[in-house]
């Protein structure tokens, strides 16, 4: 049974419709990779579906349960994380804070679930007190992404991860998507790198005006000249 | 005794008048509106003036006159906060100003045995008009003193400098004693047009003129008080409304709406909203001299911010922000419960005094708790006020022709 | 894109260079040296002695601690709730009137020697603090949440604040009247020779120890525990914390417990220093804000920084000045501070 | 009308319409960081005078940083800004706006509750009642000059067939009416350059294909230059020549659409992100 389940789902921002009934599936312990030329409406997708946009139409099902219209506190109880974009860390909180804010919802020590984390991103062990703020970008995402692991969620999303970092990094960055997903964790994604994500995902979606153009397997779309042509038209 | 009632129908007449002839349709030609509104309103004053017994009439007076000054007050903020989105909480600070600046300029320096318990910096014995300009003056450069620096930062740090502002403004007058007596009153501020209720008359008055208003004893002065204090009003209603209906008008509205899309329209938001602030500083000013010399004397304690301030805010946001005739309506409205209230609290002493010994003497304060429940409630069920903003603020912007 | 025009606009701009070297932190801790320097030189001038003015820097450290406890509260509500709370300084009026209330129904006990005060006065501090911090919380829940609902913006939230400040007071008008009071009325205090000549009250000592212990636990709380570790998280990003999970709630609850609990004590211990009147708060405003924003809005520490130095130029200041210009000392500070650096001391540049 | 006549139409130097025209708009080596985050960096390129010209990228690439740079909302950390010949670095919007450059946002900024048509009419510059003094000592000037602007707010609207909205509060708008507002409200500053920021985003196909009419119509009849962001990469490939393609904050490629569109590295740039950057 699919982890996730979006069916027939439209919104958008006021009266402005982004998505126009949008489908994806994401099957537990898959990497599944949204890509798609700007403005198509993929961070929407994202946001719709961890409950920061209201669906108008459609429905958002997390397991058995229908999750469209629940708020995202409710959501990440379900084992539904979420790392946005930007602004993804909190500045002034260290590094370890940063972690322990993941896993407010629980009670209790954290301490394990830290260690694993720091066991995942060997780099963050070792700034352990630094604060957030003072960071690179590589590491900020990395302290986004353990804030998000610290409850252990089920499905994980990731808006645009690689988003301003330099080639290095995003190298080091996928390769961590790829170890927690590893552990278990069923990664949705949304990435501009076409060509790094697909070669990553197990499936993959294009979105074109806010709706799916073609999906399959990330290999075989990553040779598709039909991609190519989605991105700059013609 | 008809006789002074002609001459304070007279006088009455004024506000009257000017509400008549709004009230008549504009397609009626202006020189009609204008006779017929003073036919109107002389006939209702004359009326008002032999029926209603002089002690509830003089009431009535006084509490038209501190209406009227409240409500230049509320315009002076409605060109601040209500046309451009400046939030202005030192209103005392621009009022005192112009109040002490207009005594300043007018009363004579104390000679003799006075000049041993009364102190001020200087006295011009200026007239009454020299002391009114003279207070605009003097609010105006106060807030450009302010504005400058704290207009172009974020939008509460203005709050927090006019609080400063109008603290340090009391500060001074309370403290310097050199500057206007200190924390005695500054005496002897004079009345203007005084000379229509004194014996001799005024001199330069026709003589038909002045025998008209013979019958008048000084202590019908308020009634001349109350026309110079309602054609302020008049005058600055229309002096804010055909610029605010003008293009000036229509650029601080952008700006409120959006600052970045006003700056893309080539608008320069920083010196639009310092010109806003200090037209309602000058308005504030002439507030505060209009009230210097109907109080005769003032001191620092008048410019507190719950009479100076607060009221005046929520004066504005009862009447409607962004809408003169909703500043008027709500200087007076407030005005009129806060002097209504009295009373109430007059009725409910008994039970004042049930609960507490002390309580009656503190009633007056139950005015206050009114008023701050009173702003809690427009912010939160009814923000536009009683009267809203209009649709069509620009002259000839409207979609008919006119 | 508002904030960024609002901070560029403005005449003729000098070059980058001169204009970060005006707004640097350096400049401004040097500018405010400048203005501390040039006021002991004038009090010099004036013929104060060393000694008085020794004194009065410690005594303005001193009240500088009462300061720290309001602009504290002022700075995190401020932070995580984004409301500019005008009503902070009323909040303090209400704390010191709870507990005078609280002395008039407890027996006078002995005064704790050499204080000036018994042992009721700290029970009541003990009981008047969650009291405030409670007040707060319900102006919250009855006004700010739904304002907050509608997505108000900040100057609607301080109207609204303003509101609250003159609810406050005039409960306070009518329970108490307008006179000044004391908490306790003909008890000798006073001051003891401390070192070097510097006299001191024995109650300012113990004034300045409580707000030190105050903050001090303030500051395990804010770095040891959960909930001050969500505090700093919501005023850092709030719809990160709320994604991440965070009881934004119960953030809402603390903040308010916590800032309005500071402000209760804070106003106890104004009162106990000088006297009570229903506007001190009205009139400590000023020092406040001029401390949090001297301190940069948001950033605790930064508060009690800028309250230390407000405190000390505001007590240095009455050496050749009237003490009654007090809060208009704390006003020209912050008006050099909007000049040159208005994100204070501790903040980003541009972070205003 | 004289103000309605374009007065950028004929080159003065009488060069022949088909041959390549001057720079109207020129940004040299721009760059911009925020806290550490190269945004754009040494971008330069030339926006020719009579030209549609597109700025095209994947997302992040600088884009809207870079129209913020050269309408005065940011201030460069280096690089120029020049429009025909005039250095318009660090100036403020509103300096900017009165050398005719106008721009849009990517989300509309209106003044929501002012009319359509108050929107339009606050646009002219050197209005003479804008001046607090002006209405009240020269009301017959302010009206006259009023009842031009009207007019040329109403003629403006008519071009845009927004005149049936010309009283409804700028807030009641759909985001396309809104799009359509924010080009009419360039159009009453007679600009010489306008900068448009995503002007297909949200809006519905036929609105869509309205705007793209008035944008070459404008563009041939008033002789007004055209830079603009745009995702939508078919309008940009039927609508813009040349095309000019942001990447990482600095000029990746430019041409006309056909060359661009076949120019691998662009290609890369949109699939591959960054990689396809690195010495691009």
């Amino acid at each position: 049974m699919a982890l996730l389940t979006v069916e027939g789902l439209t919104t958008g921002y006021g009266e402005m419709e982004v998505l126009r009934s949008l489908t994806l599936r994401v099957e537990p312990g898959r990497i599944v990779s949204i890509i798609g030329p700007n403005g198509a409406g993929k961070s929407t997708a994202m946001k719709a579906v961890f409950g920061l946009l209201k669906p108008w139409q459609g429905s958002i099902r997390f397991g058995e349960r229908e999750i469209g219209g629940l708020s995202p506190d409710r959501i990440v109880r379900l084992g539904m994380c979420y790392v946005p974009q930007t602004d993804n860390v909190f500045p002034s909180l260290t590094v370890e804070e940063n972690l322990e804010m993941g896993a407010f919802v629980l009670s209790g020590s954290t301490k394990e679930r830290k260690e694993r984390v720091f066991d995942l991103f060997p780099r963050l062990a070792e700034r352990r007190r630094q604060r957030a703020g003072k960071m690179s970008g590589g590491e900020r995402q990395m302290v986004a992404m353990g804030r998000a692991l610290m409850l252990d969620p089920k499905l994980l999303l990731l808006d645009e991860p690689s988003a301003g970092l330099a080639p290095l990094l995003v190298d080091l960055i996928f390769e961590k998507v790829r170890d927690i997903n590893a552990s278990g964790v069923a990664v949705l994604m949304v990435e501009q790198n076409a060509r790094k994500s697909l070669e990553l995902a197990d499936h993959a979606y294009v979105l074109v005006g806010g709706s799916n153009a073609i999906d399959g397997a990330g290999h075989d779309l990553l040779g598709d000249p039909e991609v190519g042509r989605l991105y700059l038209g013609g | 005794m008809g006789d002074a009632a002609l001459a304070k129908s007279l006088l009455l007449a004024l506000p009257l008048a000017f509400l008549a002839a709004r009230a008549l349709p504009a397609r009626v030609p202006w020189i009609a509106r204008a006779l017929l509104g003073a036919a109107a309103g002389w006939a209702v004053a004359f009326v008002v003036a032999l029926v209603v017994p002089p002690g509830q009439m003089a009431y009535l007076v006084s509490f038209a006159i501190v209406g009227s000054i409240y409500a230049v007050l509320a315009l002076g903020l409605n060109v601040q906060w209500g046309y451009t989105g400046l939030f202005n909480i030192g209103i005392a600070a621009f009022f005192a100003i112009g109040a002490f600046t207009s005594a300043l300029v007018t009363t004579s320096m104390p000679t003799g045995a006075a000049a041993a318990f009364s102190q001020q910096a200087f006295g011009l014995g200026a007239p009454f008009l020299a002391g009114v300009v003279a207070a605009g003056v003097a609010a105006g450069v106060l807030a450009l003193l302010v504005g400058g620096p704290t207009l172009r930062l974020r939008e509460d740090y203005l709050a927090i400098a006019t609080i400063g502002i109008a603290e340090l403004v009391r500060l001074v007058f309370q403290n310097e004693r050199w500057l206007a007596n200190g924390p005695q009153p500054l005496r002897g501020i004079p009345q203007p047009l005084a000379c229509l209720v004194r014996d001799p008359g005024c001199g330069w008055l026709p003589p038909p003129l002045a025998a008209l208003f013979d019958p008048l004893a000084p202590r019908d002065y308020p009634y001349v008080y109350l026309a110079i204090a309602t054609l302020f009003v008049i005058v600055v209603y229309l002096v804010l409304e055909r610029a605010i209906r003008s293009p000036w008008g229509r650029v601080l509205r952008a700006v409120r709406e959006d600052e970045a899309a006003a700056a893309m329209a080539g608008k320069d938001v920083a010196r639009v909203r310092l010109q806003a602030f200090v037209v309602g500083a000058v308005i504030m000013g002439l507030g505060g001299a209009l009230y210097a010399h109907y109080m005769i004397a003032i001191d620092y304690t008048h410019f507190d911010a719950l009479y100076a301030t607060f009221l005046v805010w929520v004066m504005l946001m009862l009447g409607g922000s962004g809408n003169n005739r909703g500043a008027i309506l709500g200087a007076f409205a407030l005005w009129g419960v806060w002097t209504g209230a009295a009373f109430l609290v007059d009725l409910a002493r008994p039970v004042l005094a049930a609960i507490s010994s002390d309580l009656p003497a503190r009633g007056p304060y139950l005015r206050l708790l009114f008023i701050a429940l009173l702003m809690l409630f427009i912010l939160l069920y009814r923000p536009k006020g009683l009267i809203g903003e209009e649709r069509f603020v620009s002259r000839d912007s409207q979609g008919r022709d006119g | 894109m508002a904030r960024v025009l609002a901070r560029r606009a403005g005449g003729p701009r000098p070059s980058a260079r001169l204009r970060r070297a005006i707004g640097s932190r350096t400049a401004l801790v040097a500018l405010l040296a400048l203005v501390l320097v040039g006021l002991w030189w004038l009090a010099g001038a004036q013929g104060v002695t060393g000694q008085r003015l020794l004194s009065l820097a410690v005594r303005g450290v001193m009240l500088g601690g009462i300061l720290a406890l309001g602009a504290i509260g002022l700075t995190l509500i401020f932070g995580v709730l984004r409301i500019p709370n005008f009503a902070h300084g009323d909040l303090m009026t209400w704390g010191a009137y709870l507990a005078l209330f609280g002395l008039t129904l407890l027996p006078a006990g002995q005064p704790l020697a050499p204080f000036s005060f018994g042992a009721e006065l700290l029970l009541l501090l003990v009981l008047v603090m969650p009291l405030v911090g409670l007040t707060g919380y319900l102006l919250d829940r009855l006004v700010f949440r739904r304002l907050r609902a509608r997505r108000a913006p900040s100057v609607i939230l301080a109207m609204a604040a303003l509101g609250g400040a003159f609810l406050l007071r005039s409960v306070i008008y009518l329970g108490w009247g307008a006179d000044f009071r004391n908490f306790y009325t003909g008890r000798p205090r006073p001051a003891v020779e401390l070192f070097a000549g510097i006299r001191v009250r024995p109650d300012q000592l113990f004034i300045l120890g409580l707000a030190l212990l105050l903050i001090f636990l303030l500051y395990l709380l804010l770095e040891r525990s959960k909930m001050g570790k969500a505090m700093r998280a919501t005023a850092d990003n709030a719809d990160l914390a709320r994604i991440s999970g965070i009881d934004t709630e119960g953030v809402i609850r603390w903040t308010w417990l916590i800032g309005g609990g500071l402000a209760g004590a804070g106003g106890v211990m104004f009162a106990l220093d000088t006297q009570l009147r229903p506007e001190m708060g009205w009139w400590l405003m000023l020092p406040l804000f001029s401390s949090v924003i001297l301190g940069t809005i948001g950033n605790a520490y930064g508060a009690l920084v800028g309250a230390l130095i407000i405190g000390v130029v505001w007590q240095t200041s009455t050496a050749f000045l009237n003490p009654a210009y007090g809060p208009g000392v704390a006003f020209a500070v912050l008006i050099l501070v909007l000049l040159f650096r208005p994100q204070g001391i501790f903040g980003r540049p541009g972070g205003a | 009308m004289e103000r309605m006549t374009p007065k950028h139409v004929d080159d003065p130097t009488g060069i022949p319409a088909d041959a390549p025209r001057p720079a109207l708009l020129r940004v040299e080596g721009l760059t911009k960081s925020f806290g550490g985050l190269q945004a754009v960096n040494h971008c330069s390129f030339d926006v020719r005078a009579g030209s549609i010209t597109a700025l095209i990228g994947p997302n992040g690439a600088g884009k809207t940083t870079v129209f913020s740079l050269i309408s005065g909302f940011l201030r460069p950390d280096r690089g120029r800004v020049v429009l025909d010949g005039e250095d318009l670095t660090g100036l403020l919007p509103h300096q900017v706006f009165r050398r005719g450059l106008c721009r849009t946002f990517q989300i509309p900024r209106e003044h929501g509750s002012m009319t359509v048509l108050e929107n339009l009419m606050l646009v002219p510059p050197d209005q003479l009642g804008e001046r607090f003094w002006n209405p009240l000592l020269r009301p017959r000037a302010v009206r006259a000059q009023e009842r031009a602007i009207r007019e040329k707010a109403l003629e403006v609207l008519d071009l845009l067939t927004l005149s049936h909205l010309r009283d409804e509060y700028a807030a009641n708008l759909s985001g396309g009416q809104k799009k359509l507002l924010e080009l009419a409200r360039t159009l009453m500053a007679d600009p010489r350059i306008v900068l448009l920021d995503e002007p297909a985003a949200g809006v519905n196909p036929s609105l869509m294909a309205r705007i793209r009419e008035k944008i070459v119509q404008l563009n041939a009849e008033r002789g007004i230059t055209f830079l603009l962001i745009e995702h939508d990469i078919p309008l940009v490939m039927g609508l813009c020549d040349p095309v000019i393609v942001l990447n990482q904050g600095t000029k990746l490629a430019e041409g006309p659409p056909a060359i661009v569109r076949g120019d691998p590295r662009v290609l890369e740039a949109y699939l591959g992100g960054q990689h396809g950057a690195v010495d691009g």
